[in-house]
């Protein structure tokens, strides 16, 4: 298959040996399970269940709570500690509803619905809801509901689906071994969901570095002449599903636009297994496959974890650090969010925690920018980082806007380059952060005005309707008054 | 001599005349830029600027009569935006926000007065005379006008707390300033 | 007031304006204008003294002076220098270029094509380069005094860098060559016209 | 709304200066001051100028009307440009072989009109004509200095040819700073003039912060 | 028609109104904080500045030389000019008030920009003809405003930079412009052969 | 602890790049050119190699100085280093030590630190420096020197060599030539067509190898070249600034020469002389003052190759290309402005791209 050539990126050290060639382990029951209510892009779910129930594993938590949001199952069974504030996976530290489950260790199954028969004779409409039940969000960083992205077929006219084995992140195996260990359960994941989004074509994608990987699924793909597996290249962020998208078939996604303007449908691997599980055992997102890596751990390793371990039991798993992190990453190095301790849980969208030393993270002082251009040169969405974060630094935001601040995905390539080290994808997010803010509070100032201006004219009609009244009533006084006054006159006359 | 002078008259007259005639025919109505500055403010109608409604405010805005600072609803970013139209250097950082804020009313307190939802240009309140009023809290814009009728002193202005979703990073190296 | 009366009103204003400013400058102009012409003489007058020895004369030089065509068909004034009715020298104005653009200079000529003086009177050249060519800023003009087209030989009238006899300014050859052709022009002009130039009336 | 006599000549020396602070004038500036002695003659004859051009359209403002204004501020500025271009020709030839390239420029020259603009239009005709005198000697210093940085550095001299404007009494102001030829020539060069007012601007601003007054950071024309 | 090639090219670049011939430099200081108020400021000097050179040409040529009225010239050629600017703005602020806004003082300015007195009175001096006297004002006026353009880039760029206190605003203005003057050098000595 | 993992967004890796190391690599392409016209001109051009590159090194301590700014953790980033090598090898090999002083004080504090120092400059810093030596002592900086190799028995005794550079006993101009550039200037001047002028000047292999008169860097096209193609190599710049430079320069030089042999030299004279290959790979490159983008580097190459022609060819300096890359230097920004890589997903104007037809 012929690919496409993709502008920018770079070729960082990917360091993928450090856990490539670990099997997935799974991971022992820890003695608290964290399952924040909101472990997806939306509306937070809204608890089911209180403190002190009982519940199975795989039993509803929360339910998912307006369009876009999804919800939270059991992962095991126990008793619920609590439903409180807890700290989020989240460089902000600030808290989040989280529903605290103990463990009672009998790790038993409550009632599953019946998986479906035959799945490529069911509705697309029925998977979906499956899907949605699940509790399924996008596994490879986004975590957007599947349930939703698998609908996309309503509106647009689907050609295929990409199924993302780039795993272009440095340090992640995660999706490497998924791939390797249960190629078979991917691929049927892969043509359920293209059954429900009525794409005829799969295409998996996957960076050429992953051999075995690619081996693994050609071979459970053979029996299926609508799969292809193709290799990319090695360049990240080809992971990126426009990107991905552009390296397969050539076409450029439109801004502000997604993929299946194009016709295609973009899902990573992981999500492709938990939809497997969803619809042939009736199985809820309850775990997930977290890398662990980086210098500091004592040993990396794949882990299949259920969601809400805490990333302290996880790396304490791994045999504890062996030397103080500088930095400890929820996903992975390019494009992860530190974290500001070991005491959050794992959720949906942790694909790793990664400790890196400060060797590996390579921070030094800033120095001037001196123009050197990588930033341009190697920014996938051709943008010019260096001017955006001039104008950033002068707090001229609207500049960096026009540059296209808001089309940065944040990939983290231009900082990666920067001989001067300036912290250039920070000082996006900055940018970003307050542009939305100021969205926001454009928005609710336009809201307000409305409601200013009903007002207004609200109190105006009745000033209206009052005076009207008035002028009414002493009319009818004045016509009152000389009716009772004429009698006078007459009676003068 | 004469010469001189006559065609200097002369030519004086003429542009006399062109410019009298131009500036009678290129007069400009109005003020343009009221207008402008007029779409730039909120629009609450809130009075806290010490104008009558955000259009006197705009005609004091134009006239130079009133700092770029005027809008406490408005905030440091319609400061930023009049500032910038009317190309005056302001000190912005005096402006610091205190922070949005909304107006909370605690049930205990509260008597039903309606003096709150009388006062507020949004119509943020529920609740009808003499029972207990709560505050719509999209609707409000903290002005506190509520806050400053309230005779039980049932009304409190809450910082509006950050959430997850609209927490972002804060500019790089600012943490050294601190 | 209508629309039309303030459209007269303008015209009014600014016509009265000019009316009074009108009369003051002109009549400075008045005033001045015959100190003016005069000066204009005098100032004439002394530029052509530079070049044509005091003693060579005594008619007026301003007021002797015809006009030939040059080889460019261009009209040059030549004032001629008469001591008892005598022709004892020609004074004009020559125009080489230089690096700063033109350079006017005036010289004087006797009757057997030596030269009497040359003087720059108008240039552009560099301050501390090229307006060494000022006889206030150097004597390097006044060593043009007596030199003919002969002396030295025709291809000798040149910069040394060129192969010629005169000393260029160092770093500054482009002025000190301008002028060195222009005097060369200069002389040729003289030798070409020299019977028109000679001739009394 | 007068303004006080001292205030006027604060501002017109030094606070408030033509070319320090409004960056008006700036042609004459960079145009004038190959030397200490051009930068003194401009200076004394736009100063001339401002000073009268101030006071007459100060006594006049009562019959201009907005429309025509600009065209009548000019006509006059210009009438007195041409007053002292005839004069000088006449009665002071000497001086004016040394001025007159420099006269007819004071027309145009934006410092004028400003003044005539910001203070002669709105005040009485004593304050307006010492705003005219003071901001033309301010900004004959402003000349001068930069003339004398430019001379120095280029030419290595000193009001050099000031006897020709001052008369044969003040060639003792001439003097030689650097021995012959060592000029950095580009100092007289257009270069050098952007260079000396960069320079003097910030010497200005080091001078005011040192005496605790507020910085300005940009020129008169950001309002 | 070589001539007016070289006529053009020396107006704006070589003789450079600004950095050669030192005129106009007060709004070229005044309106080039920005690139696209510079590119405005361009336009309206562009056209006052033709407008005046051919205005200015007509005066001298059936006016000032017939009569000998030489030393009305200066008088003549402002009062026109003044009035053409005035006219500009009322257009402008009629047409375009935000641009207005943008130009500010620098409308009634530009009758003071000494550049569109003195390339008429240069185009007096050299004698240009109708034809030239068009070119060599429309010319000047694009080296003009060519330089604004450019200047005004250097300067958003040096918005951003972290200058000395000292040098902060107008000074590092000059500074800059003396290096362009120093690099615009380059041009002098441009000459057909 | 908090603040002390989270003070900062991803990425958490870096590419094993710095300032330093771009620096010190340029630095390291020059050093084969440098020894050969060390050893070329002889011990005073090495005298003014040194003094330049200390001055520049001097006054960038004190400008950091002077603002309270690290000293020394600046000062090792070698930029300032790099200016004064630079500029020395834009100067003739025997200018006197102020020339190199005054140049230093022109480069690092009027060029550079006024306008806030590294990567903060709009023009180029030598070349400003050289400009502003070359418009303020023509004399001395067209004073190019023939070759005079060391140990060779033309080669300066040291005391000889101290006296060129600090004194004035030695009388250079028995021993000047002129640049290439210059003579055929001069010899245009005075009507001697281009087609016999270069008859005098040494033959392009001894121009490419480097022995002849010109400034202490620009002689051997061949060394310059070889460094240039290790910066190349080693992705520090990239092709489309020397190649459109260079290209450009040869485009005119070759079609005008063809249109009229005696007035124009043609193409390859014009990239053989007058530094076209220093320029081309190490001044016009450097990063600071020229655009970021490709497409900005292409523009800005072609400019300063049309710009270096014109001026050579009809202006009054003989030498065009730093007076090119400064008029380039200032165009910079607005080609920034103009030529910015079209964004993913949108028009060059910004718009969002329209979605194709369905296939
Ligand atoms: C810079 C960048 C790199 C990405 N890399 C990967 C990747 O390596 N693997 C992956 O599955 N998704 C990656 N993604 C996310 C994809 O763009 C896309 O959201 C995802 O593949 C959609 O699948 P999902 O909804 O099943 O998660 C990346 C996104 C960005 C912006
Ligand atoms: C700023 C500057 C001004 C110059 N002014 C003059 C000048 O006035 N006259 C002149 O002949 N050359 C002038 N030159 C030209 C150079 O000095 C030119 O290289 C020299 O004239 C060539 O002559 P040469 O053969 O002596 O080097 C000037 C050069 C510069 C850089
Ligand atoms: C700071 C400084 C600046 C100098 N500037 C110049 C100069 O501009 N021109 C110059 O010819 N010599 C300059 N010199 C050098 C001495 O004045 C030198 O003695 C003089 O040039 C005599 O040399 P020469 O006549 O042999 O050329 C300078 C010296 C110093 C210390
Ligand atoms: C490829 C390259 C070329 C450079 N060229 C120059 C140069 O021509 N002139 C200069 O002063 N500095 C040059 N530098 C160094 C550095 O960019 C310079 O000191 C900055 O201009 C100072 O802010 C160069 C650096 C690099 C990496
Ligand atoms: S990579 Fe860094 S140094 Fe280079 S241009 Fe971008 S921000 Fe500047
Ligand atoms: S983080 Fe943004 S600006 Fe930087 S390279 Fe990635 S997309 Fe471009
Ligand atoms: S304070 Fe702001 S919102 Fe309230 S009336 Fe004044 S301008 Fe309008
Ligand atoms: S603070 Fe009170 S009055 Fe103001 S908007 Fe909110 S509820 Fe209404
Ligand atoms: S003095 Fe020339 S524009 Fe102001």
């Amino acid at each position: 298959m012929k690919i496409f050539p993709v502008r920018g990126g770079i070729h960082p050290d990917y360091r993928k040996e450090l856990t490539s060639e670990k099997a997935i382990v799974p991971m022992p029951l820890p003695r608290k399970l964290y399952l924040p209510l909101q472990q997806h892009i939306g509306a937070p779910a809204e608890p089911v269940v209180k403190s002190g129930d009982m519940v199975k594993k795989g039993q509803l938590l929360a339910r998912a709570q307006g369009a876009v949001s999804a919800s939270t199952h059991a992962p095991t069974s126990g008793r619920i500690a609590d439903v409180a504030m807890v700290t989020a996976p989240h460089p902000s530290g600030l808290p989040q509803l989280t529903i605290m489950l103990e463990p009672d260790g009998k790790d038993e199954w409550a009632e599953l619905p019946q998986p479906l028969a035959d799945p490529f004779a069911a509705s697309s409409q029925e998977i979906r809801e499956r899907v949605a039940a699940a509790g399924i969000v996008g596994l490879g960083g986004a975590t957007f509901p599947s349930a939703i992205k698998l609908n996309l077929g309503s509106q647009n006219k689907l050609e295929t689906l990409l199924i993302n084995g780039a795993e272009c992140e440095p340090y992640l195996t995660c999706d490497d071994r998924v791939m390797r260990e249960y190629a078979a359960e991917v691929i049927d994941g892969a043509r359920i969901m293209a059954h429900a989004l009525g794409t005829a074509k799969i295409v998996v994608g996957i960076e050429e570095n992953k051999p075995q990987a690619m081996a693994a699924m050609s071979q459970a793909a053979s029996a299926f002449p609508n799969i292809s597996v193709v290799g990319v290249p090695v360049q990240y962020p080809m992971g990126s599903e426009r990107h991905l998208t552009q390296a397969i078939t050539g076409l450029e996604t439109p801004a502000k636009k997604l993929t299946a303007e194009l016709g295609v449908v973009v899902h990573n691997v992981g999500t492709a297994r938990a939809v497997h599980h969803a619809i042939r055992f009736g199985r809820p997102l309850l775990s997930r496959v977290v890398t662990v890596s980086g210098g500091a751990v004592t040993e990396g390793k794949n882990i299949d974890v259920p969601l809400g371990t805490m990333v302290s039991d996880l790396v304490a798993f791994c045999g504890g650090l062996k030397e103080p992190p500088r930095r400890i990453v929820n996903g992975g190095p390019m494009m992860g969010q530190p974290l500001p301790s070991l005491e959050v849980p794992v959720v949906k969208g942790t694909s790793g925690i990664l400790a890196l030393t400060a060797d590996e993270v390579n921070e030094r002082d800033t120095q001037p920018c001196i123009r050197c251009g990588s930033c341009v040169t190697i920014c996938p969405c051709g943008l010019v980082p260096v001017e955006m974060a001039a104008f950033i630094r002068k707090d001229n935001l609207d500049g960096a806007a026009k540059l296209g601040v808001m089309d940065c995905f944040s990939c983290g390539s231009c900082s990666y380059v920067c001989p001067s080290h300036i912290p250039l994808v920070h000082f996006f997010n900055y940018a970003k952060g307050r542009l939305n803010e100021a969205e926001r509070d454009k928005r609710k100032l336009e809201r307000i005005k409305t409601l200013a201006e009903t007002r207004t004219t609200r109190l105006e009609q009745q000033a209206q309707a009052k005076k009207a009244a008035a002028a009414a009533a002493a009319a009818a006084r004045k016509a009152a008054a000389a009716a009772s006054e004429n009698p006078d006159n007459k009676a003068s006359v | 001599m004469l010469l001189a002078v006559g065609s200097l008259v002369a030519m004086g007259a003429t542009l006399g005349t062109v410019l009298g005639i131009a500036s009678r025919y290129l007069a400009v109505e109005g003020n343009p830029l009221e207008a402008e500055l007029l779409a730039l403010l909120p629009g609450a109608q809130c009075g806290q600027c010490g104008f009558v409604g955000c259009g006197q405010a705009a005609a004091a805005l134009a006239r130079g009569e009133a700092p770029v600072t005027l809008c406490p609803p408005g905030g440091k970013a319609v400061a930023e935006k009049l500032s910038k139209k009317l190309g005056v250097k302001a000190d912005l950082s005096e402006h610091e926000d205190k922070g949005p804020q909304y107006a909370f009313v605690q049930e205990d307190l509260c008597i039903g007065c309606l003096r709150c939802a009388n006062e507020c240009s949004t119509d943020a309140f529920i609740g009808a005379p003499k029972q207990v009023h709560t505050v719509i809290r999209e609707n409000c814009h903290g002005c506190a006008k509520c806050f400053k009728v309230c005779p039980t002193e049932a009304i409190k202005m809450c910082a509006v707390p950050v959430t997850l979703g609209e927490w972002h990073w804060e500019k790089p190296g600012s943490h050294e300033l601190h | 007031m209508s629309a039309r009366t303030m459209t007269l009103t303008h015209a009014m204003v600014l016509g009265s304006f000019c009316l009074g400013f009108g009369i003051l400058v002109a009549a400075t102009d008045h005033f001045t204008h015959d100190e003016i012409a005069l000066r204009a003489i005098d100032d004439l007058q002394n530029s052509l003294t530079q070049v044509i020895p005091p003693g060579l004369y005594d008619n007026n030089l301003v007021k002797d002076a015809v006009t030939v065509k040059n080889d460019e068909g261009k009209d040059v004034t030549v004032y001629r220098a008469l001591k008892g009715g005598q022709l004892t020298g020609v004074a004009y104005e020559i125009v080489g270029s230089g690096y700063g653009g033109e350079i006017h200079l005036i010289m004087g000529v006797t009757p057997e094509g030596k030269i009497l003086g040359v003087r720059a009177t108008e240039f552009k050249e560099t301050p501390g380069l090229g307006d060494r060519i000022d006889a206030a800023k150097s004597n390097w003009i006044t060593k043009f005094t007596g030199l003919s087209l002969g002396d030295p030989p025709a291809d000798k009238w040149k910069v040394k860098k060129d192969g010629g006899v005169f000393d260029q300014f160092s770093g500054a050859t482009i002025t000190p060559r301008g002028v060195v052709a222009a005097i060369r022009r200069g002389l040729e002009f003289f030798a070409a016209h020299k019977a028109q130039l000679v001739e009394t009336h | 709304m007068a303004t006080s006599y001292k205030q006027i000549v604060r501002d017109g020396l030094w606070d408030n200066n033509g070319v320090l602070a409004q960056m008006l004038g700036m042609c004459p500036t960079m145009a004038m001051t190959t030397s200490a002695t051009n930068g003194l003659g401009m200076g004394l004859a736009t100063a001339f100028v401002m000073a009268t051009s101030n006071l007459l359209i100060a006594a006049l403002r009562g019959y201009i009307t907005q429309e025509v204004r600009i065209p009548v501020y000019i006509l006059i500025i210009a009438a007195m440009v041409t007053l002292v271009d005839l004069s000088l020709n006449a009665w002071m030839h000497e001086l004016y072989k040394v001025l007159g390239l420099f006269i007819p420029l004071i027309v145009s020259n934006c410092l004028p009109l400003g003044r005539a603009e910001v203070f002669a239009a709105k005040e009485p005709a004593i304050p307006a004509f010492l705003d005219g005198l003071f901001m033309g000697i301010g900004f004959t210093g402003a000349l001068t200095v930069i003339g004398a940085m430019r001379e120095i550095v280029g030419s290595g001299t000193l009001f050099a040819d000031a006897h020709l404007l001052l008369g044969p009494a003040f060639k003792f102001l001439e003097l030689r700073i650097l021995p012959a030829d060592t000029g950095v020539l580009v100092a007289v060069l257009p270069p050098g003039g952007f260079l000396a007012l960069g320079l003097l601007l910030a010497v200005k601003r080091m001078l005011d912060i040192r005496a605790g007054k507020p910085i300005a950071m940009a020129g008169a024309h950001s309002v | 028609m070589q001539e007016f090639i070289l006529l053009m090219i020396g107006a704006a670049l070589v003789n450079n109104v600004v950095l050669v011939r030192f005129l106009g430099l007060c709004s070229f200081m005044g309106v080039t904080t920005k690139i696209d108020t510079a590119v405005g400021m361009g336009m309206a000097t562009t056209f006052v500045m033709t407008v005046s050179s051919i205005l200015a040409w007509a005066i001298e040529v059936f006016l000032l030389a017939p009569f000998g009225l030489g030393y009305l010239r200066t008088i003549t050629f402002i009062l026109v000019i003044a009035a053409v600017v005035q006219f500009t703005e009322m257009v402008i602020r009629k047409v375009s008030p935000s641009l207005f806004q943008t130009l500010g003082i620098y409308l009634p300015l530009i009758t003071t920009n000494c550049a569109v007195l003195g390339i008429p009175l240069l185009n007096v001096q050299s004698k240009h003809n109708f034809i030239e006297s068009m070119l060599y004002g429309f010319a000047s006026a694009f080296g003009y405003s060519l330089i604004l353009v450019i200047f005004a880039g250097l300067r958003e760029r040096i918005a951003l930079n972290e200058v000395p206190r000292l040098f902060g605003g107008p000074p590092i203005g000059f500074v800059t412009a003396s290096l362009l003057a120093l690099a615009f050098m380059g041009f002098s000595g441009i000459s057909a052969n | 602890m908090t603040l002390a993992y989270t003070d900062k967004s991803a990425p958490f890796t870096h590419a094993p790049t710095s300032v330093q190391k771009t620096m010190t690599t340029v630095i390291l392409a020059l050093v084969p050119a440098t020894l050969f016209d060390a050893w070329l001109f002889g011990w005073p051009a090495i005298f003014m190699f040194l003094i330049t590159v200390g001055s520049c090194v001097v006054a960038e301590a004190l400008c950091l100085q002077a603002q309270d700014k690290p000293v020394g953790a600046t000062l090792s980033d070698g930029s300032a280093v790099l200016t004064g090598w630079l500029l020395a090898m834009s100067l003739p090999p025997w200018a006197p030590w102020w020339i190199g002083v005054i140049g230093s004080v022109f480069a690092i504090v009027l060029a550079k630190h006024l306008f806030g120092g590294l990567g903060q400059n709009v023009f180029n810093p030598a070349m400003v420096a050289r400009v502003a030596l070359l418009v303020s002592f023509p004399v001395k900086m067209t004073a190019w020197v023939t070759p005079h190799p060391l140990f060779s028995d033309k080669g300066l005794s040291f005391a000889d060599s101290l006296a060129i550079t600090f004194g004035h006993a030695f009388n250079v101009d028995t021993m000047t030539a002129a640049s290439a550039l210059g003579y055929v200037k001069t010899e245009l001047s005075r009507g001697v067509p281009v087609t016999e002028s270069v008859q005098n000047l040494p033959d392009l292999m001894d121009m490419a190898i480097g022995l002849h008169a010109g400034s202490f860097g620009e002689t051997s096209a061949i060394l310059i070249l070889a460094g240039g193609l290790v910066l190349l190599a080693r992705k520090i710049i990239s092709w489309h600034t020397p190649v459109a430079l260079m290209g450009t320069l040869f485009v005119m030089g070759t079609v005008f020469h063809l249109i009229n042999p005696d007035r124009f030299a043609d193409g390859t004279f014009h990239l053989m002389s007058g530094a076209t290959f220093l320029g081309a790979f190490f001044i016009a490159t450097d990063y600071v003052t020229s655009p970021v983008s490709k497409q900005g580097q292409i523009v800005y190459g072609v400019g300063c190759g049309l710009l270096a022609w014109i001026i050579r060819t009809f202006a009054g300096y003989p030498e065009g290309m730093a007076f090119a890359v400064l008029l380039m230097n200032a165009l910079t920004p607005i080609i920034d402005h103009n030529c910015r890589p079209r964004a993913f997903g949108r028009t060059r104007k910004g718009e969002p791209l329209e979605v194709k037809g369905e296939k």
